[in-house]
């Protein structure tokens, strides 16, 4: 019945209509709304992203653990270092030949070892320094270099990366912690005050049944409303997270120079759209809820 | 039209608002509720529109039980009820023809008939030039009209008033019912509830006492009953 | 008592409800304010007790200009003059006895008596027995004895009451007026907005018409105007 | 005049009651305020004390750092090592001789170096292990022993040192900054839901100014119903705070085992009375501000 199809698109429109004048309307309480919002998405989104940078430091250090190989006094430097290079997982290799390591150690020990006493012949064996893609794989990777005939003996921060390990657990479980409190914190705030403005509108939803208006006319304004809310926090908080962001990663660079931190792009849309869900969804539902209790007040049950 | 059965209506408070009402209203019947302050015309007019349940007893509107409608066809039944309320019940964020438009927008009018209606109806009740204003800045008896306009512009088969005259003067009072005449003439089932014996001696339309939540008499053609309550 | 000198008030959406109206009510006298919907009555009313200011003119309560009293005077004039609400303005989570008292506490006066005041005023207006019912669980007409109650449980040397019967069936608003005349006996100049013709015609009282914001009949022992507005 | 006197006390106690009255009677408003107060406080405390905490930790890390005093051949090492304990800012000194040295060198060079091929003549001097009261002092106090005689040359994390330090300040100008932002959202939201509850009761403070009520005794009860609000709202996150405090300490201790966290009471306590203050002021603030909003707007004026 084309006529339906009519009458439907007309409360469509009075609908929508309804929502942004009813944004409009209630100017400063609206207002209200969306900072509340905003500063909630603020909090979540920056916090969000505190925890995934720690996350990515701290496995940006890990990355920077290396295997030291000893080469025995009979091996062959040059093909063991090619062949440590096939091993799967590796990333670079070097040499660093014996003389090359007795000059640095003189010149590290210098103030604490009189070498003058001590024979000039170098003790050390040539070394090969190992880099592994993913700092998760130095331990097999190690194991695998050890195994390799020539190798004498092999070191590597072993204790410095299962501290690290623990850390990582650590940042990546409180983040995820923090983070979830902080969404329920999110909801429960900007829920409650998106109730207390439809509170504030109980005998418009009251007017409404009187005049007739079905229970999903009367609740859609109202969730339209409530995801504009949303939108808006969301916006507002993004053109405050990205600067934030940007001068946040300088400072973190600027005290960790020797880990690359990449201002990843990508990751900061993500967070982006999971901030537009999480609000869209929190202002949709605090109506919801709010509508729902004063519709049931107000049907004479 | 209208029919209550033995109706009851006890408050959670526990006030007795109706006492074993029974009561018929036919079809294009114009009905004055009288009685003292606190004799339940209002708590009356309330079930029609099922703003309240009855704790006992039926009442039935164009032969449907509105005590056992759910939720979900309650707007089904306020389409067809128009109501005044004595609080006016305005909203005041807008404006004279925003609220008169209202109940024809729940219903997905075209725009054009809702402009065509809204006009025709504050017409009627004299507030053509009020159509851009808020509530908030009419006099109290200008509210009541807009009030009444709103009820009428969905032309419903039947119209319930409490106190439709009760913040008017005399002379604005005589047009509304002049003009609920008119509507009841078209076959509007009109019920109102009212202090005014001027209006209620003149009219000579059938009346309805209660008293105590009692109804005590039913005139065919009455005037506002003596020494009651 | 109450002075109008030139008093026009035009509201910012245009309407000029007052022009240049000019009213002398002496002390203890009792007027009553008629005129059409519309009229300006309410405006007038709002005026006295400064809950508008006028936009030209002075007015005068008790020898005081209040369009010139500052927020820290407003007070001291509030407790001088009682009001009785079209729309009630009652409390809606307070139960009916407080809402009485509120306006007691406001002053500091003592437990004991704020409790025996506020007895005798609901005993005045008849709802003894709804002191600890909330209002909205009272009908419209209990709802205007209670601000009724409000009003005069301070003993204000000025009573403004915009329709106090608009809601009251015709006996309990007899008893309204019976009260309000034995106020007035005790000193109070008494101003109220009505439009109730009965009660104009047969208390034989001063009778201040306006219409169109215009003052056109003032009689001192008038009844309510025929043909006006 | 003693009637006077006896008014006041009875306002007073009129204003009081009326407060109570209002945080009763108006249930789940009042509830949804507190909970946006305890959600505010906690999200502040919570970021309070991790700042304090990492900084607390950066500082125990420094205190690690140690100076090694390198002996000449020719020194007394006991009589230098209690010259250098007179020092001021030193915590403690520990001698190693230069044969522990030589033994712990060989130990743990074992698999690089080897010392079947080298001299058995021990090249390595005695060695003074300082530690210093505050990390601070790490540098002035290495620069006094360096100037003692029979010195030969001193060793400390000097590189550590400075990057300790400008960790340390991160921490604390980003701590700072932080809690300062959230100390303004929590203003901001708190203040702006108490307003939305104000509002809904702006026909109260209408009728109150009809009735004749002065505008300090209008103001009064919303005052007090924020203050108490705010205390509501600071008990509560007190309440979470202190035992996710334990259980952070509990685990940051675990990762750093040789880092010493005292789990200060007093600082605890501080913390929460500084909540309390927000919470509290933030509630007062919040109601005065939209009570006088609306005291103007119904004033005539
Ligand atoms: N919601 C409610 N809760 C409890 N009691 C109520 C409620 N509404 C009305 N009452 C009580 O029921 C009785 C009848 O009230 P009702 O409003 O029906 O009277 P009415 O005839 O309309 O009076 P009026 O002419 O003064 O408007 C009164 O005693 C009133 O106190
Ligand atoms: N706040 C306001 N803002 C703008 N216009 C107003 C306001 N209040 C009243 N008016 C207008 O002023 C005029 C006089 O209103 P007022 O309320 O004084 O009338 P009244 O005599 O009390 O009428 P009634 O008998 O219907 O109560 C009316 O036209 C009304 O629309
Ligand atoms: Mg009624
Ligand atoms: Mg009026």
């Amino acid at each position: 019945m084309p006529n339906r199809v009519l009458t439907f698109w007309r409360q469509a429109g009075f609908v929508a209509e309804e929502a942004v004048a009813s944004v409009t309307r209630s100017g400063w309480m609206s207002g209200i709304v969306v900072i509340t919002m905003t500063v909630s998405l603020l909090i979540l989104g920056g916090i969000w992203q505190l925890s995934d940078d720690l996350y990515a430091l701290t496995r940006a250090v890990g990355a920077k653990v290396e295997i030291m190989a000893f080469v025995a006094q009979d091996g062959d430097t040059a093909q063991l270092a090619s062949a440590i290079d096939e091993l799967p997982g590796v990333a670079s290799t070097q040499i660093i030949t014996k003389d090359q390591a007795w000059q640095q150690l003189q010149q590290e020990m210098k103030s604490q070892v009189d070498f003058s006493g001590l024979l000039q012949d170098n003790p050390l064996p040539d070394t090969i320094r190992v880099k592994v893609q993913d700092p998760a794989d130095v331990a097999p990777v190690a194991d695998k270099i050890q195994a390799l005939p020539g190798v004498e003996g092999i070191n590597y921060g072993h204790d410095l990366l299962a501290k690290l390990e623990q850390i990582m657990a650590f940042v990546q479980m409180a983040g995820l912690l923090v983070v979830g409190a902080l969404m329920v914190a999110t909801l429960a705030v900007t829920g409650n005050t998106i109730r207390l403005t439809v509170q504030a509108r109980r005998r418009e939803i009251e007017i409404m049944q009187l005049v007739g208006a079905s229970a999903g006319f009367i609740h859609w304004p109202f969730l339209l409303e409530g995801m504009i809310f949303g939108l808006m926090g969301t916006l507002l908080a993004s053109g405050l997270l990205v600067p934030w962001r940007s001068f946040l990663l300088i400072r973190l660079q600027e005290l960790f120079p020797f880990v690359p931190i990449d201002a990843d792009g990508l990751a900061m849309v993500r967070l982006l759209s999971y901030l537009l869900l999480v609000g869209m969804g929190v202002g949709a539902l605090g109506s919801l809820f709010s509508v729902r209790r004063h519709l049931v007040a107000a049907s004479g049950q | 039209m209208i029919r209550l059965k033995q109706v009851s209506k006890i408050y959670p408070s526990g006030v007795r608002a109706l006492v074993s009402l029974n009561l018929e209203i036919g079809p294009s019947e114009f009905v004055f509720l009288v009685g003292p302050s606190g004799a339940g015309k209002s708590t009356m007019l309330k079930l029609l529109y099922r703003s309240e349940i009855p704790t006992a007893g039926q009442v039935l509107v164009g032969g449907v039980d509105i005590g056992k409608l759910s939720i979900r066809q309650l707007p089904g039944l306020r389409q067809r009820i128009g109501v005044v309320f004595q609080d006016y019940k305005l909203l005041p964020q807008r404006t004279v023809s925003e609220n008169v438009a209202f109940a024809l927008k729940v219903l997905g009018t075209s725009r054009r008939e809702i402009d065509r209606r809204t006009h025709s109806a504050l017409d009627l009740v004299g507030l053509r030039e009020q159509a851009d204003l808020m509530p908030g800045q009419l006099s109290g008896g200008q509210q009541q009209r807009v009030c009444l306009a709103r009820a009428i512009v969905n032309t419903p088969p039947v119209l319930l008033c409490d106190e439709p005259t009760g913040n008017l003067d005399p002379e604005t009072s005589w047009d509304i019912m002049r003009l609920l005449t008119r509507i009841n003439q078209h076959g509007t089932t009109i019920v109102v509830a009212t202090h005014n014996k001027m209006i209620v001696d003149s009219m000579r339309r059938r009346v309805v006492t209660i008293d105590g939540g009692r109804l005590i008499l039913d005139q065919p053609r009455g005037g506002y009953p003596v020494g009651v309550g």
